[in-house]
């Protein structure tokens, strides 16, 4: 069965979530959305709850703006997903800018949430479908959240996975270090090295990201397409024209 | 307590104040665009977390000083192009913090309260350009570092509600966060899309939802306040008219034609 | 979700659990004397902010080992005579409080936090007894002390409401208070008078009331549930029954004559 | 006109608060809480608010039970009321109990809100009907909430003035000590003194507390009394039956 790369990588993100309770997902996340919600689909027996900020369906919303927060902060979220405009080896993401603070020459939105978050929740995953060397860097210009914190932080939470149109890699707190866990099919180690800014460690013979089987294209072209259309129409009717 | 239009109750907000505005689904758009014709200047918006197209509108206007927020974009329409600008050009301060700091903020005005602490934050370089926010040992395990913030306290809390009563309650329904908006700011000024003769309070499916007049301090009329941004339950987004204005505002030019095409009128009924 | 009877979901509560429950209008009497029935031991009960009648009925079963609380009494029908006893004979903890703190305790572990700063208590023989309160210099005026209270984390908030519906969404209007003791316990438990087949979160009037299923852990319905306390619009507190109440439990007889002729009968349909 | 014993204890608070923009009331407090009504009445044109706490009337409940703790912290309370198992000449007030604490002999309810309220609203009216040595004491056994700060503690409130059945004191925050304001018509300065366990100090020639007018006892019969019948349906009945 064919598939577009939206839906390659909605099936990789779910795959890394499966294990997780409860899911929040950000504002402008269409991807990790729909990888929620399949996730969620794939799980129905487990009862996994999955909150989406900016979504009006009782289902998916909180009661109010400040309860994805404290819920975070109660220990209540198990996976979230983090963006940057650059995202660095140690895992430090930039979501504010470029060039000299505060009159930076690039100006991206800000941090939202991601400096209270990135702390609090055990499971984040870092998706950024560019994978080059301006997105993917040595080291960030600006820190809005930090991959990891010295000792006398209280830290419970933090980076477990960078996503991008290339591959998957996971974070090693320990070291603070990507390891590339698998090359999207199609791809190559050398296309990644490449592509990647910052150093990262790998097997010689890296494993291949799984192509989604039918039963979940099946789950993502009906059930899925269906709830995340509430929220993203624009992304639905270009996935699943 | 009720105006007779959304520009008197703008004229009632003096430039130089700090003001809050919630992030969406109550963004008080005429009120701001009456707040702009009245020539106002020097706000210091907070952001409740995060803003949008009126915070745009207000920086392209001049009528900004500073912006504490934890971003302004216009969403799916993409990035807030003269709030961009105005920090390219140092034309405002801004205040980058993260959205559960507001809120704590927030609350801690909202407790009267000095500080609020919170988790996060540390090393990030948020911290490092916010003299503002202190660090502390955390008491009750002292060998961690703790933020504390300092409380938010804006004078003027400014929102777009579905409906009031000549009390001047407010039924903002499931947008409890205006409650927060309302306890944490000196004083609310609030438009809404009619009033009611009923006590909001009175009417025990109502009053979960209703904010009590002892924290308002104006309300007006204006019908479709909240336009084009949506109100939920009155009317959607116009993804249209936001997309329009992320291309025009991209400059100044472009910026001044969409003001242009969109100020207040005072022979308008429908945005009086 | 929805448990059989009141009595399966006292069962859901071990002994040794601290457990919040909040002053009125909420009390689940008949899922407090369903714990009594099941034999529960050392609870830690943290009034919010004051205890009664349920608190005293706990107190006087031997069901408590411990009571954080600012105050407890019947209101009008005097003070709380199991209570007041226990802490002439040292059977129970009592850990003395004050409103606000409790809140400010409660409203700490909402948000994950480890402690939450606030004025007041200085100076009182309160905060004398209080080893676990903090004083530390305020970071932003650092000339003033200001007390740190650490963050309250119940294991469960029991209480009745009006409604829930099937999937465990809990209906509790003006009662905004319960959300606090959801969001800050672990777990929570309640009765209600009726389950309804509609999603109480997808009615735009009812939502603002409700809190959602995320936070509960059992619901079971007890017609008459805060009997003989009230529950707004449903139904009014028995002054009689509980000036009853004060009298006879002056005695540890007369308090069991109360208890025999209010416990809960397997086979009783009301209150099951 | 004749009036009883709890009607000229209302007009005598009532005068007290008459500046006052925002009352609150707390539980059990009938008679302060007809005072800060009938102050309501008598300043319609100023749209004065009381809040009554117990009350389910929308006109004087608060929103949330935290409401007017938070309230009197931001500053927007002006009076409220406190009573007392004892009462010293500190001003310092005891609603916890009697000998070693934890295990009491008399122990009374608890502190309830006074070690907040007592520092944050700046007006504080202490009102115990009951005027005799056990009572008013040279000092309390146990202090729930203190009368006074030192300079490192953040009071913007406390106490004003003491009411009880037999007088009206002032109480003076820089010289911590009440001062005799005013004798009830029918007592005498010597039954004060006689009856008071704490020093205070007096002129030889004590004013007396005015009677309540016709007009104002018309109005705590008519719009007063029935307001607070809804809140104390008791009191209503036995002081105007």
């Amino acid at each position: 069965m064919r598939f577009n790369s939206q839906e390659f990588l909605i099936h990789a993100i779910a795959k890394l979530i499966q294990p997780s309770n409860t899911i929040a997902v950000g504002v402008l996340s269409p991807i990790p959305g729909s990888a929620a919600l399949l996730s969620q689909q794939l799980s129905k027996q487990r009862k996994k709850k999955v909150f989406i900020l900016g979504s009006n369906n009782p289902k998916f919303k909180t009661s109010h703006g400040v309860e994805i927060f404290d819920l975070a902060g109660q220990g209540r979220i198990d996976t979230f997903f983090l963006s940057g405009g650059q995202i660095d080896g140690f895992a430090n993401v930039n979501l504010t800018g470029i060039g000299p603070y505060p009159k930076q020459h690039t100006r991206w939105s800000g941090a939202f949430g991601s400096a209270y978050l990135y702390f609090l929740i055990p499971q984040v995953i870092l998706f950024r479908e560019k994978h080059n060397r301006e997105v993917l860097v040595e080291s960030v210009d600006f820190i809005s959240a930090p991959g990891s914190s010295s000792e006398n932080t209280y830290r419970t939470g933090g980076p477990s996975h960078l996503v991008t149109n290339l591959c998957v890699f996971d974070f090693n707190r320990e070291e603070k270090q990507f390891f590339l866990r698998s090359i999207h099919p199609k791809h190559s180690l050398e296309e990644v090295l490449d592509n990647t800014g910052f150093n990262f460690s790998y097997s010689p013979n890296p494993a291949i990201t799984t192509n989604p089987s039918e039963a979940v294209l099946n789950t993502l072209r009906t059930e899925v397409s269906e709830e995340i259309s509430e929220i993203y129409p624009e992304f639905a009717k270009n996935t699943w024209p | 307590m009720i105006k007779e239009t959304s520009y008197e109750l703008a004229k009632e907000i003096p430039s130089g104040s700090k003001i809050a505005i919630f992030k969406d689904s109550s963004v008080p758009m005429t009120l701001g665009l009456n707040m702009i014709k009245s020539g106002i200047t020097d706000l210091e918006i907070v952001t409740v977390p995060t803003g949008g197209l009126l915070v745009d509108l207000l920086i392209g206007s001049g009528c900004v000083t500073s912006v504490e927020t934890s971003g302004v974009s216009l969403g799916e329409a993409g990035p807030a192009p003269r709030f961009t600008e105005a920090i390219k050009n140092g034309s405002i301060t801004i205040k980058d913090s993260t959205c559960p700091a507001i809120y704590a903020g927030l609350q801690a005005s909202e407790k009267g309260n000095p500080f609020m602490p919170l988790r996060g934050l540390l090393g990030s370089d948020i911290l490092t350009h916010r003299n503002d926010i202190k660090e502390i040992d955390n008491p009750f395990s002292p060998k961690e570092k703790i933020v504390c913030l300092p409380a938010i306290k804006p004078d003027f809390a400014i929102f777009h509600a579905p409906l009031a009563d000549r009390d001047g309650n407010i039924y903002v329904g499931i947008r409890q966060e205006l409650r927060l908006l309302a306890h944490a700011s000196a004083n609310t000024l609030v438009t809404v899309e009619k009033v009611t003769n009923l006590n909001l309070l009175s009417d025990p499916k109502l009053a979960p939802g209703t904010i009590p007049a002892f924290y308002v301090g104006g309300v007006a009329v204006a019908r479709g306040g909240a336009k084009p941004l949506n109100l939920p339950h009155h009317y959607d987004s116009d993804f249209q008219q936001i997309t329009r204005y992320a291309k025009l505002a991209k400059s100044e030019e472009g910026f001044s034609e969409w003001i242009t095409q969109n100020s207040i009128e005072n022979n308008n009924a429908n945005q009086k």
